[in-house]
């Protein structure tokens, strides 16, 4: 067999980049060591030490993500959007008058398995109640908006696996979960917005104890964190499910897996 | 001793991103990424960044097989490598 | 309030992003007024903001209100000085009027999609205006990717081609970021911040600049960098992304994305690593302006072996793409400034031309070199102002592009840096072949005449013998003479070539207007610059 | 061999993204190379998750007897006292965060930099010489950064794998759309289809 051109290529450039990222390693401060400047620098130091004072949020990974960099965080959600905005801008196009036909005919005809729709039945409220405790617990444990809004996105995935996309998006529909992810971008920029508003920086949520009710500058700054994760959660459990729509169903919205 | 564990894991790693790329079969390829992802998950956890390996376990592990295999359902399941 | 103007600058249009999705899905004729209603607010802001800048110095907005902390930064800032005022300037101003140039081809174009046309070019925009204002290592990498993310599905937007040449696209754009991103954290695991000013003081204070780790960090950053912006050898994605790409979607990225990536490029280099440390300790000065060299004669000569109109525009980005990097290598104040000149002009030059080379294409139907014959007897307004884009892009006195290469040359005899100097001036002959080549076609033939065709191919071959050979195989490809008369059925009913209505052609002429005014003006400009460059070390 | 085992996972990041590397580059088929690109992404956030490990230390989450002892150092209060009821106790406490914020943070900015002087000798703390006045420890109501990991590498990495599964999400659309138009998702084949004239 032939070796083909790109293949060399492709050797001679891994060899060149590993070699060289090999060759800092010994630089390196040794893994797990808790002095190394990434670890025992001014600003691992500061999040660790001063988080409970400043933000009142056990979780620092949380608190870091939603108020620290919080900026980062409203980005990222916006990545997500612009993926889901993405994959409908290029997949998207209306479906077929022939795989309508079909998919109407599968749905009338599929065989319903008992036992997955039960267990589904028992098992998604479940998952999205497990979600909503992921959100909502994520100042105290792990989570937050992300994990939890995969979740939901998911359960979302499970039930359009098991009950056809069909059925799924009559529930859950394409244009409801573009509204929603649109709306959980609103939520985050918007907290920030508000804080400009009263006179803050943007996403200072010192500020908001102006409008929070029972709040000082320091819990303002913890229940805003929980109201951007939920924005965050809107945006991705839409868009989350919108991807596996699209993808499933060659961008025709029906069929799927 | 949480080294050997490490060590099992990155190992096992290795081996399942290569078995990854191997398989001629894009939806058995699919599934093993998402086994190389769950590993990635249990070594996170391990090294105590559990925001992170939950985020694994959902994202890396659960949303990106599901999509792969969508693609590899919507597309052909056969690889010429 | 007015201390809260620089955020704006990011938050207009991906607010307008966002109101587009909510109310262009349904009513069609919103998406247009609020992109340039969103645009509109972030140029103004950035005008303010560096109006700002002129009268009080630097400024520095600390997001989420971060501002606290013993002498280091705990969240995320934004950091504004003369040069990435003017950075933004550009940028909102360039979009702004590519997204008034394309209202109608977008809707021709994709009839499907106009909204997430314009939501997609919306958040591009919001990426890059973000990326060139943060003064954080790793939101510079989330923003990268937004931005990356809207570019992919722009480009894919358009025909099937285009969905494979955007696949490329994706993958060299995943290596180029996520290098940086690798980079980002070997600055990370021996400084410990992500502050850019932050991880500077780091290197400086601790002697970690000669560490090998951040030797490898600059050159991973560097090596992502300039995947993600095309340099030479390093360019395989781009001719075809922009090219195969729908026009309002080139339009808007030729001329941006590829400036900011290089202006990325030199933030990294002067408040990243310091301008001590890359041009005093590390000889890497040489062989980075070589490679430059090289891009440049190698972009230029693909340029003038192309047939068709849009890949040659591509290809002179990449030879452009030479003349920033390697300014911003030579190694002194001159090439740095002509650098960040060049950047505001070269944005200029090629929205210019890629509006006029969208017009004719829209106009004749036509993309090859042949497509220009004649035009100046039926679109006079848009040749001239052709004219005007081709003497800037061989850098001619009244243009802005005579002045930064003006300063790109003299900052290379300065450094000593004779091959880059020779290199510029080979690309502007270059330069100079390809654009009268295209002016002859445009005022000295006539459309109808087959022969007038054979005759200036057979006149041109004596002078140049590669070029002959193209006029040759653009005679080949049109054998059918009518095929220039083919007009865009959208954009006129007629089937004589006319001026494009205003909407099109105001933009066209403002763009040219500001290359003449930014030539004129060139002493106010650099000397902003070298203000801004003096204020981070130089 | 030690040395190769304590950075084990330094040398296996670097192996995962050669190989991750090498798919992108000189796999044919369009799916393979996305799961290139996933490996790719996901050893560079190996990488990060690697810069903030420690040894022992734990999760970066504060337990509730550390939440409460910034504010029972200064009013010499036993908030601890009963865990159970914690949340009733929040805003009480937080009045008194108002008042001695600055304090507590004084107080906890000593502590991180005395901890870094002690620890590590290169990196100087500049805010080290304000709170020469600090009266020495207060036992348990101090948190020592070295026991909980490093929590910046986490929250970066968070968003590199959002970002990575939006990358994934839509390079799969575009191969959908590939396979759409050209009915093939191996690079040879759709690049045969073009033809040598790369006009297609």
């Amino acid at each position: 067999m032939r070796v083909k051109p790109i293949k060399v290529f492709a050797l001679l450039a891994v060899i060149c980049v590993g070699s060289l990222l090999l060759s800092a390693m010994g630089d390196f401060p040794a893994f797990g060591d808790p002095n190394s400047p990434a670890n025992a620098g001014q600003l691992a130091t500061h999040y660790i030490t001063q988080v409970r004072v400043e933000t009142k949020v056990p979780n620092i990974v949380t608190a870091v993500l939603a108020d620290y960099r919080g900026f980062d965080t409203m980005f990222e959600t916006v990545v997500i959007l612009v993926a889901g905005l993405a994959i409908l801008a290029i997949l998207r196009r209306p479906a077929c008058e022939s795989s309508r036909r079909f998919a109407e005919i599968a749905a009338m005809k599929s065989h319903v398995d008992l036992i997955q729709v039960t267990t589904c039945r028992l098992l998604i409220p479940v998952i999205q109640l497990f979600a909503l405790y992921v959100i909502a617990h994520g100042h105290h444990s792990p989570g937050g908006g992300f994990q939890g809004g995969v979740i939901l996105g998911a359960s979302f995935i499970l039930m359009a696996l098991v009950n056809g996309l069909r059925a799924t998006l009559l529930r859950f529909s394409e244009k409801k979960a573009l509204f929603l992810s649109a709306v959980g971008v609103i939520i985050f920029a918007g907290t920030g917005l508000i804080c400009m508003l009263l006179g803050g920086n943007f996403l200072d949520y010192e500020v908001l104890h102006q409008i929070l009710p029972y709040t000082d500058p320091v819990m303002a700054r913890s229940h805003a964190m929980l109201i951007v994760e939920i924005g965050v959660a809107f945006t991705v459990m839409s868009i989350m499910f919108l991807i596996y729509a699209v993808l499933s169903s060659g961008g025709e919205m029906e069929g799927g897996l | 001793m949480i080294l050997t564990f490490d060590t099992v894991a990155l190992i096992l790693l290795v081996i399942t991103a290569i078995m990854a790329l191997k398989i001629r079969d894009l939806l058995g390829a699919s599934v093993v990424l998402g086994i190389y992802g769950f590993l990635m998950c249990l070594l996170w956890a391990d090294m105590g960044a559990v925001d992170v390996a939950f985020t694994e376990a959902a994202v890396g592990a659960g949303v990106s097989t599901v999509i792969l295999i969508a693609t590899v359902y919507q597309t052909t399941r056969h690889s010429k490598d | 309030m007015a201390d809260q103007i620089p955020v704006l600058i990011i938050l207009a249009p991906l607010f307008g992003g966002i109101l587009v999705l909510l109310l262009g899905l349904r009513y069609r004729s919103v998406c247009f007024p609020i992109a340039v209603a969103s645009l509109g607010v972030s140029l103004f802001s950035a005008l303010h903001t560096f109006r700002t800048v002129l009268l009080e110095g630097p400024q520095r907005y600390f997001l989420s209100g971060w501002e606290r902390g013993g002498g280091f930064a705990v969240g995320i800032e934004y950091r504004i000085d003369q040069i990435n005022g003017l950075v933004l300037i550009m940028i909102a101003f360039v979009a702004l009027l590519s997204v008034i140039h394309s209202r109608s081809r977008v809707s021709v174009e994709t009839p499907a999609k106009v909204p997430q046309v314009y939501i997609l070019s919306l958040l591009l925009v919001s990426g890059l205006l973000g990326m060139t204002i943060t003064n954080d290592a790793f939101n510079l990498y989330v923003l990268l990717e937004i931005s990356s993310l809207s570019s992919y599905a722009l480009i894919a937007i358009g025909s099937r081609r285009s969905a494979l040449s955007a696949f490329n696209y994706v993958i060299m754009g995943t290596i180029g970021a996520s290098f940086l991103l690798l980079g980002v954290g070997y600055l990370f695991i021996q400084t410990g911040t992500l502050n850019m000013q932050d991880i500077h003081g780091a290197l400086m204070a601790e002697g970690l600049i000669n560490a090998p780790s951040i030797k490898v960090a600059l050159m991973l950053i560097l090596i992502g960098l300039w995947i993600k912006m095309g340099l030479f050898p390093l360019h395989g994605w781009l001719p075809n992304a922009y090219s195969y790409a729908p026009s309002a979607t080139g339009t808007l990225m030729g001329p941006l994305v590829t400036k900011v990536m290089i202006y990325i490029m030199i933030r990294m280099m002067v408040s990243v690593f310091g301008i001590d440390f890359l041009y005093e300790q590390l000889a890497w000065t040489k062989p980075v302006s070589l490679l430059a060299s090289i891009a440049i004669i190698g972009g230029s000569f693909l340029a003038v072996s192309q047939t068709d109109l849009r890949k040659m525009l591509c290809y002179l980005i990449v030879a452009e793409v030479g003349y920033m990097v390697g300014g911003a290598w030579v190694g002194n104040l001159n090439g740095m400034t002509g650098a960040i000149y060049h950047i505001l002009g070269d944005a200029l030059m090629t929205l210019c031309l890629f509006f006029v080379v969208g017009i004719v294409v829209a106009k004749t139907g036509e993309h090859r070199l042949s497509a220009f014959k004649g035009l100046f007897k039926s679109m006079p307004l848009t040749m001239v102002c052709f004219v005007v884009v081709a003497l800037a892009m061989i850098g001619l006195p009244p243009t802005c592009g005579f002045f930064s290469k003006w300063y790109l040359v003299r900052g290379g005899l300065e450094a000593g840096q004779y091959p880059f100097v020779i290199a510029l001036l080979i690309s502007s002959l270059v330069n100079a072949v390809i654009f009268f080549r295209l002016i002859e076609f445009a005022y000295f033939q006539s459309p109808d005449s087959d022969t007038a065709e054979a005759h200036g191919a057979h006149g041109e071959s004596g002078a140049h013998g590669d070029e002959g050979e193209h006029s040759a195989t653009a005679h080949a490809h049109t054998p059918v003479p009518m095929k220039v008369y083919r007009v865009d059925p959208d954009l006129d009913a007629d089937s004589i070539i006319t001026e494009v209505p205003w909407g099109m052609k105001a933009p066209l002429l403002i763009v040219a207007a500001c290359l003449l005014l930014l030539g004129i003006f060139n002493s106010t400009v650099t000397a902003w610059i070298a203000d801004g460059l003096k204020g981070v070390g130089f | 061999m030690d040395a190769f085992l304590e950075n084990f996972n330094y040398i296996v990041y670097v192996v995962l993204m050669m190989i991750g590397l090498y798919a992108m580059i000189s796999k044919n088929n369009l799916i393979k190379k996305l799961v290139g690109m996933t490996i790719f992404q996901s050893a560079i956030i190996l990488f990060y998750v690697s810069i903030g490990a420690k040894e022992g230390a734990a999760i970066p989450i504060l337990d509730h007897h550390q939440m409460h002892v910034a504010a029972a150092h200064d009013d010499h209060a036993d908030t601890h006292k009963d865990k159970a009821d914690t949340h009733e106790g929040e805003h009480a406490d937080t009045k008194i965060h108002k008042a001695d914020k600055h304090a507590a943070g004084a107080h906890s900015n000593h502590t991180s930099a005395e901890h870094a002087s002690t620890h590590t000798d290169k990196l100087e703390a500049p805010h080290a010489g304000e709170h020469g006045d600090h009266d020495g420890h207060h036992g348990s109501s101090e948190i020592n950064p070295a026991k909980f990991s490093n929590p910046i590498p986490h929250v970066l990495m968070l968003t590199a794998i959002v970002v990575g599964v939006s990358t994934l999400g839509v390079a799969l659309s575009i191969v959908q759309r590939v396979h759409q138009g050209y009915g093939s998702i191996e690079e040879d084949d759709i690049l045969n289809q073009i033809g040598p004239n790369t006009d297609g």
